[in-house]
């Protein structure tokens, strides 16, 4: 069903946790479909200083996750902007047909954060409020 | 690394006997059975052979035994063939919410030419209620459909009261015992039933074949037509082989029916047990006595089922799952959802049927493992931490 | 006594590599093709495997192969599927008169239900005329299926042409192939049809296996509905050990369809020689030329069927008739009928298919004993006597 | 499919044959249904002298037509007007159920047979002035 890369990023997920100062959270998908994709970054000088996530999701999402964190930390908040599923099925070597449409979603997450963090640059979004003050 | 297979409600693996029948029947014989020379005959003979053993299971006449492609051919047969073949007495149909998909969109396939069809609901364990089932018959309905075991949950239906409430009502009555057969005792006129659904493969013989009882005197429109085999009800050479494996399959599953249904309720409550002991925030799915001896499933909270399915095989455990993720159809399990569940803890579902192949350090083996694998996803699930922050 | 096996479009042997490989999965393999876990991956491996294999015979790609539980369920998957998804497009199908009964049979149910069916009648050889069937074509056209071999009289239909026109009316066109693949060149690019179908065990492989070739693009309501195998088209477990077995089969055929066709040929050739040489008031039965490399047909004067297989079967040989007493239908064979044969023929034919385990001896021994059985079947026939005295 | 009994009856025939001086002839069936029976009855002192017959049809009719003339052979034609289709079954041990009623018409033959004899006891019916003048 799933490649090597897959399996190795489903198995040693990179990047799995939560940033407690988190510049930005995103997070996407609902628990009907069964897959919820949370991403959480810090920004500094424009970069992605740092990216983890969290996941409640099938073995595509989880991979997902981890190759879009490993993809994004680094990057330009322009550059990862401009990162899309794709490029995280891409990089993962494919994924099953069925799965590119729900469980992919990981750079969604990650532009939702960026947003989350352009749109509210002082005070952190309500949800990582909840997630990171407890 | 150890091999752990928890699936036998999936499917199960051939039974050694049947292994060398099958094998031994391929090398020596080979004649279509509609054939009147000696090859012919020969492959006859054995089919017949074959008819008398699965019959004998369900405690059945030979005659009454239309051999299918498979369970799900079967239930075909059974509702679209009634459905054809009674379509001037009436165009309603009974079944319940938590059928096999086999059955549901048969009947769903009848609801889009003419026939109105009920799906009755059930309770938190997955029974229906018989005065809901009273009620819901109508002057038309023609057939009512309830399974006998459920796959997923594994809770047993109390066939014999509902079998009783449509004869009362003159309704034909079809049960799906593909789950239940080989596993529980299965007796056609201790049920009364007019006709039921068996399938080789699970019950330790070959994919690709599968029986429609069906009582003498019920009449059926073929689902498939041509050369008139298994007297006109299905046509199509016969799948010797496969149908020669389930009568040896169906033999062997009545001679061993007592002592595997012990021997595997044992190890399935030791497997309920060790999980309550070591795992928290789970939830029991299915009915707590009137369930299948080999079934366990349950619901972990904050844990997704397809990452757990794959968890676990890479540990040598294979298993299943009623999350969107780890059905083909990407719908979640629409037997959780009829007894209740939230959608959390229907993609968090685990189901674990034990079978011939397992034993008890089979069971400590994943008591072991199944815990580290719940601790990790919960580790990084998005649901456990909002809760636990 | 010897065996011959003369019967090879009845059914055929397994082919030693088929069986080998069945064995060998038995053993080793049983998951379910659709499960995520291990065991069902690695069938789902050997299923994809199978899947190419087969679609090479044909040169069709892997996806276009719909795996069903054998021909005569393809046969019916191809009429009733194409009717119910084409039904807003019209009513009217048009078939042969020779066609198996899988296709007859469909199409008969179908014009119990609205639909108008026109069976093109044949030459003496079994050929249809193109330009009967361009005359037959409507607005409310919707199928076209003419099989591509017919199973007794060997008789090879011009499909290319028919398919042709089927285009040029844009009509779909079906085939049945079951008797053409691997013993005549078979490409579903070249013979231009969208559907197309296989069985098995006609070529060396299992019972209750077959296919249909379905061209992309081409839409079909299922026969069978369950659980969405086989790209939803048909449901239920996938038979994985016979589905694999055909795949070997497939693969073996595709590899010595050249050898095994000369081969075949000549025992045939030799075969009609000497009856004609040997045995008086005989009818040769097909086409001389356009004819399958193994079928051999012959009508016996004032001789009936059944009695002439009977007669063989104790001898060893091992044959088939279209007589009425050899059809569990008891009627008499409709191709016969079709190509104009009077009923004494019909009832005194013999159908003689030979196939991988016949060689030049089985001829010599055929050659021997069936002069001596027509001999003495006409010895008390009164239609014999009536005639000679 | 048949039974021993019914095979021994096919593989060797008992009675297949002409008589060419019958005293009644009778014939069954037709080329539509593919089973045709010709008795022909030697009548001597009321009795069956001699019976033979001819087939063209299937195991079942010649294994009929074997028994039927096995048991009606010697018989007064009272006894023989009462042998019945069925009784020649059951002296066959069974027949398969298909195979009952148009292949186990040998019965009938013989009846037909008796009666020619008895409608027409100076000469011959037509049917066997043709076959044993020629
Ligand atoms: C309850 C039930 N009915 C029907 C079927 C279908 O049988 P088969 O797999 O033989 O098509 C299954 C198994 O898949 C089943 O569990
Ligand atoms: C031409 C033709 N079509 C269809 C079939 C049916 O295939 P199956 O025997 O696999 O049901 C046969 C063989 O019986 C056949 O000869």
């Amino acid at each position: 069903m799933y490649n090597e890369t897959v399996m190795d990023h489903f198995q040693n997920p990179r990047n799995v946790g939560e940033i407690t100062d988190a510049s930005g959270v995103g997070e996407i998908g609902n628990v009907v479909c069964g897959d919820i994709l949370r991403v959480y970054i810090k920004v500094k000088d424009e970069k992605l200083d740092d990216v983890k996530y969290m996941t409640f999701g099938c073995g595509a999402a989880v991979a997902s996750g981890s190759m879009m964190t490993t993809l994004a930390k680094g990057k330009t908040i322009e550059e990862a902007k401009e990162l899309t599923n794709k490029d995280v099925a891409q990089a993962l070597g494919g994924l099953p047909p069925q799965k590119l449409h729900c469980s992919n979603l990981a750079a969604d997450a990650l532009h939702k954060a960026i947003e989350d963090w352009q749109q509210k640059p002082e005070r952190r979004s309500e949800l990582s409020e909840i997630i990171n003050k407890g | 690394m150890r091999k752990v297979y928890l699936d036998h409600a999936g499917t199960t693996p051939l039974h050694p006997e049947v292994y060398s029948l099958m094998c031994e029947l391929m090398k020596n014989t080979f004649g279509n059975p509609s054939s009147i020379h000696s090859f012919g005959r020969e492959a006859k003979k054995w089919v017949d052979e074959a008819r008398q053993q699965v019959a004998d299971l369900i405690e059945a006449e030979a005659g009454e035994i239309i051999f299918t492609s498979g369970g799900t051919e079967a239930d075909n047969l059974a509702i679209l063939g009634v459905a054809a073949a009674r379509r001037k007495k009436g165009n309603h149909i009974i079944t319940s919410s938590i059928e096999h998909p086999a059955v549901l969109n048969s009947c769903k396939q009848l609801a889009k030419s003419g026939f109105d069809v009920t799906f009755l609901p059930v309770d938190q364990y997955g029974l229906v209620d018989p005065e809901e089932l009273c009620k819901a018959i109508r002057s038309e309905t023609i057939l009512i459909s309830i399974m006998h075991a459920n796959n997923e949950i594994g809770t047993i239906e109390p066939i014999e009261e509902f079998s009783r409430i449509a004869k009362e009502h003159g309704v034909l009555f079809h049960t799906d015992a593909v789950q239940a057969a080989g596993k529980i005792p299965v007796n056609v006129n201790t049920l009364g039933v007019d006709l039921l659904t068996l399938s080789s493969h699970k019950i330790y013989g070959p994919k690709g074949v599968g029986a429609l009882y069906k009582r003498k005197g019920v009449r059926l429109q073929p689902v498939v037509y041509g050369g008139g085999q298994e007297s006109n009800s299905r046509s199509g050479t016969e799948n010797t082989v496969g149908i020669v494996g389930f009568g040896k399959a169906a033999e062997i599953a009545a001679r061993d029916l007592d002592s595997e249904f012990n021997r595997t309720r044992e190890l399935r409550d030791k497997l309920i047990q060790g999980i309550k002991e070591r795992i928290p925030d789970v939830k029991y799915n299915g009915h707590p006595e009137r369930r299948l001896p080999h079934n366990v499933n349950f619901s972990f909270s904050y844990v997704e089922g397809e990452s757990m399915l794959l968890s676990l095989d890479m540990k040598g455990i294979a298993a299943s799952s009623g999350s969107a993720c780890s059905s083909s159809s990407l719908k979640p399990s629409h037997v959780l959802k009829a007894i209740g569940l939230p959608y959390e803890l229907i993609h968090g579902s685990l189901r674990m049927t034990l079978g011939r192949i397992n034993d008890a350090a089979d069971i400590d083996y994943v008591l072991e493992i199944l815990p580290e694998v719940i601790t990790r996803l919960r580790s990084f699930s998005p649901l456990a931490n909002k809760l636990t922050v």
